[in-house]
């Protein structure tokens, strides 16, 4: 399983636009919100917690598609289906290698970009704190997704159909973790809900996605 | 001897090595002396305060900003009419020094804003053709790195290079444009009358000068990097293959 | 010696800075890129001749 | 341990496409497949291989034994060939024999990343990780597709003599004449009847 | 030419995810801004043309990438390359199909977004306006940075960014019709700058991106 | 018109790798490559097809004449097989011959999409194509991979008497016999010298 990580790994880097694309896309988001709505401080204040985590969620969203669909044209996850190594590690690490590339450097990022949409700075440390808790479910729903639209004809617009609402749990209880941060309410509520989601895709989602898998491959 | 003679490597390196000291060393004296002069000997500005001081960086590197472009422009351009791998390798060398003074005639900017308009950042036509242009620096530099063969990466950024250079254009002409920004319209026109006063104007200049300087002894520099990059490319392809052979 | 830099002398001295800054990186940069580029290269035109 | 097929029909998109299939392949032996363009060679090795179940019948010994090499060799452009091949041992729990090179020719081409390899070398290279994977059973698709003469005899040589010498066992799908001592099952005479309805179909029919 | 945009088109409808990606992609956006920014309405129809434009942009971005590396894979764009299509006749094509298939479907859908973000009612024959003269440039541009862009490595994320700012003066332009519109503004200024900048890239592109693609198929 | 090459040499990845090329190929004959893995048959091809620019040397006579059937295919899994052949021949300014599905047995899956045919079918598919884009001179990389023996002959059919025989030629990379009565030429004399740099790096050395 390590091994496939540190592949999938090495691949994102050198290849495939993986590492960094979803970084990208996250601060072109962040860049082009000023563009279209105009620079006025207070405005951008009041929506910056929600803007933020949308652009994290697209910017998941949109290197789904890879985690799967590259490894099956070029034949090799039917030659890792056949390897000794089950299914259901398989997508937990192509959800684990999905997250550190599309996930963590959003959590990294968020604050710089936060500072372009003029979050308030008590939001800061609830950003954070909720990116890294939320991201790991939107990367872990997000290999479950893909398993189950990987080969499928109009597979990427079934994956974000599909997706989308097991996404908005994350991004309503994480935009609100930032938000009460962001004005000093409290947080713990949205926060426990958030990590419960969280919670329930580690455990649910590595085997719902092997077992899909396991059909899409016949 | 004609003067694409200097584009041959060798002649380009032997020729140019014992320039660019040089070079530094007159950027060198000029950036001192213009900078010290500026900001101990003038006055402050009677509506700027001493925030006019900022002018002698803000000015020169925003002015190199836009040059360094035009010049990768135009060895962009000799490298796809003539192919010489000199010239490519020059607008190779030259993207990051632009990259500096992009940056430079940004925090600089900004910084100025604050006091002079009251906010940091506007979308002014000529500030935003300007942050589009430090957006094309980038991803010049990263089309260079993705690129592994330096002949294919040649061709396509100078056709980058000749798409960006659209915004090159309009952050220095945007304000003639529209005349609807805030920022300053020119101000080292030769019409004395728009000029800025005689006192800001000496060490102005000189500071122009010494950033002018500055930005040839590191271009000619990095271009001799990025051939001796070339050339131990080439040196070790070679190797490699006669290990092949053998 | 110093100047009387009045409200703006923040603002002032931060742009210097930054800019004294990004000049000296530059060129501290490209130095040292210049310098390990020329001894890879005498490396491998050794290795080349030798 | 032996593989045992008994009276195997396998299904492609719907439709049985061989059925009756019965053989045998012994350790250190192997067995290939031959048959027009179509008749259900690519198939009958996935069924094998576990990819997808049989219509009917029984495969005994395959399981976790197997190896299975498809048309598309599973190669990343952006691994060098000694990368690509370490990846794999990994996966398997297993180390890369030093001789593995050698034995695929692929010395000199050890630090080139895949994307920068010809076809055939490319192919080699996909073969050579059926050396690292340590599996006593070959499937082979096609596995000598664009490889020139030399390459075909150094493959042969890696399967008579490291695998099969070995104990290992093998079934080869191809169109070629690989210089394998081994048993040839024709698959023309197995081609499923019209009659005969792919798995879930003949519920319908 | 005809034959490669009915081609295009019809894998687009049939597989791919072509068709209709974008468009989900688009509602996909403007649905979650509520939910993350709440939905105060009188804050949301301030930034609804800014939004629908950021999100009009994102959806054409998302589905440039498939626009010669589908082609470039299977090696059709080779065999193309040596047909007696002209590249710049293939690159238009593949602009006018993109459009077809990622701008056109927005154009459409705007309005009914634009209702979800409650834009002013003013705005909305603004708004389908400046999308029907602004996305064609946003097709054409990524067509540009598509073949800048094929076959290398880091593909995806290069190619945001080398299209990004190419985007911005269409963005700034196109949100500026629509929110000048909705208050009542003129809305010549803008309208007319937009529609020069599509100008430009239609005279433009296409012969970049086929000078392009001779090198990178090289 | 003949295809002549003079003094050709080709570079491949920054690298020389045939020179001192010359060959002509008359309309009507064919010209079969033989060489072993990474020699530089592909590359050879594609230089004459116009994809790449030789090192240095002539080519004369290929231009607009030629059409190029690479190790991919180009098809699309979503088209039919009758669509694909229709969208190459429209692309070509031809019509789609009504026996070009005979001359490659693809009658029976003229409705099926590219997607579900096997290796070989997709294969004579690819080369089904070659029929209806009306070129004189055919650039073939390793055409016959994954073909069954009957479908080689086949296609040896279709080149011998559909295409030579009405003043077509040919340029075949392969590695297998085809049963063409055409001239081989071996490329191994011509691999490039280890001196030799590729196109751009001499100025460098
Ligand atoms: C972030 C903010 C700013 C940016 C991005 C910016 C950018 C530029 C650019 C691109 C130029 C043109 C250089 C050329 O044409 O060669 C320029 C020139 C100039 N800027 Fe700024 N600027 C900013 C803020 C300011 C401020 C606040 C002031 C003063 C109040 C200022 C004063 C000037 C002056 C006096 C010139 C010379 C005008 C000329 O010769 O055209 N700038 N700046
Ligand atoms: N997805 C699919 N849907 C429908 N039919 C399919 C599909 N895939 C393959 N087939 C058909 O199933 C049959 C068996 O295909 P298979 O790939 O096993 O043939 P093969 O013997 O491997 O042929 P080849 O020698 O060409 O590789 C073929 O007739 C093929 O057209
Ligand atoms: N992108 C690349 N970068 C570097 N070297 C390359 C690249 N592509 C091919 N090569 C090398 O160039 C040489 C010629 O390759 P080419 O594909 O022309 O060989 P070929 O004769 O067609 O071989 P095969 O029979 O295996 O198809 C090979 O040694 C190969 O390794
Ligand atoms: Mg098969
Ligand atoms: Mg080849």
């Amino acid at each position: 399983m390590i091994a496939l990580i540190a592949r999938d790994l090495r691949l994102a880097i050198r290849a495939g636009g993986g590492f960094g694309l979803g970084l990208a896309f996250f601060l072109i988001v962040i860049v082009l919100v000023p563009f279209g709505v105009g620079p006025e401080a207070l405005q951008l204040r009041e929506i910056a917690p929600g803007i933020l985590w949308v652009a994290a969620l697209l910017s998941a969203l949109l290197s789904l598609d890879r985690i799967f669909a590259l490894d099956y044209e070029d034949g090799s996850l039917q030659l890792l289906a056949t390897a000794p190594l089950p299914l259901e590690s398989v997508s937990l690490a192509k959800a684990v290698s999905h997250w550190i590339t599309a996930g963590l450097p959003l959590v990294i990022a968020g604050p710089a970009l936060g500072f372009l949409l003029n979050l308030a700075p008590a939001a800061y440390p609830w950003l954070i704190l909720s990116l890294l808790i939320g991201t790991p479910a939107l990367s872990l729903i997000g290999t479950f997704g893909a398993a189950l639209t990987v080969g499928l004809r109009r597979g990427g617009l079934l994956l974000s159909l599909l997706v989308l609402p097991l996404y908005v749990p994350t991004l309503i209880f994480g935009a609100e973790v930032a938000r009460r941060g962001g004005e000093g309410l409290a947080v713990q509520g949205p926060l426990l809900l958030l990590a419960g989601v969280t919670m329930g895709t580690v455990a649910l989602m590595p085997f719902a996605a092997a077992m899909v898998l396991k059909v899409n491959l016949r | 001897m004609s003067i694409w003679d200097y584009a041959n490597p060798k002649k380009f390196i032997a020729t140019t090595t014992p320039l660019v000291p040089w070079f530094f060393g007159l950027a060198g004296v000029s950036l001192v002396v213009g900078l010290i002069w500026g900001f101990f000997f003038t006055p402050d500005d009677f509506r700027q305060g001493s925030t006019v001081k900022i002018i002698y960086l803000h000015v020169p590197s925003a002015l190199m900003a836009i040059n360094a472009w035009l010049m990768m422009l135009v060895a962009s351009l000799i490298w796809l009419i003539r192919r010489h791998h000199v010239s490519a390798l020059a607008a190779k060398a030259a993207a990051p020094v632009g990259i500096a003074m992009t940056l430079i005639a940004l925090f600089t900017g900004a910084i100025w804003g604050e006091p002079m308009w009251g906010t940091w950042w506007a979308w002014d036509p000529r500030l935003t053709s300007f942050l589009i242009l430090f957006l094309f620096y980038l991803g010049y530099v990263a089309l260079w790195q993705a690129i592994s063969d330096p002949d294919t990466a040649a061709d396509l950024t100078s056709i980058l290079c000749m798409v960006g250079s659209v915004f090159a254009l309009l952050s220095r002409y945007a304000v003639n444009f529209w005349n609807q920004g805030l920022h300053q319209g020119a101000s080292l026109s030769l019409d004395k009358e728009e000029n800025v006063a005689d006192v800001f104007y000496q060490p102005l200049l000189l500071c122009i000068a010494g950033f002018v300087l500055l930005f040839l002894a590191l271009v000619l520099l990095r271009t001799r990097t990025e051939i001796g990059r070339r050339r131990i490319r080439a040196l070790e392809m070679r190797a490699r293959r006669q290990e092949v052979r053998a | 010696m110093m100047p009387d830099l009045g409200d703006y002398a923040g603002a002032v001295l931060s742009a210097y800075a930054v800019s004294i800054v990004l000049l000296a990186a530059i060129v501290v940069l490209s130095v040292v890129q210049a310098r390990s580029v020329r001894r890879r290269l005498d490396d491998v035109e050794d290795r080349d001749n030798g | 341990m032996t593989l045992r097929v008994r009276d195997l029909s396998v299904a492609r998109g719907g439709w049985t496409v061989l059925e009756g299939l019965s053989f045998d392949v012994a350790p250190g032996t192997a067995l290939i497949l031959r048959g027009p363009n179509g008749i259900g060679k690519t198939t009958l090795l996935r069924t094998l291989a576990g990819l997808q179940p049989p219509v009917s019948g029984e495969i005994e010994g395959a399981g976790d034994d197997v190896a299975y090499a498809s048309h598309s060799d599973g190669i990343k452009d952006a691994l060098t060939v000694e990368e690509s091949l370490a990846f794999w041992a990994r996966v398997y729990g297993q180390d890369v024999p030093a001789d593995i090179y050698d034995a695929f020719d692929l010395g000199d081409l050890r630090h080139r990343m895949a994307g920068t390899l010809s076809s055939g070398q490319k192919r080699r290279l996909g073969l050579a990780r059926l050396g690292v994977v340590g599996r006593r059973i070959l499937l082979l698709d096609e596995p000598t597709i664009s490889l020139d003469r030399q390459s075909v005899n150094l493959f042969a040589d890696f399967l008579r003599d490291r695998h099969l010498g070995q104990g290992g066992s093998a079934v080869i799908a191809t169109h070629i004449e690989l210089g394998l001592d081994a048993p040839v099952l024709e698959l023309a005479p197995f081609a499923a009847q019209a009659g005969a309805a792919g798995g879930s179909d003949e519920a319908f029919l």
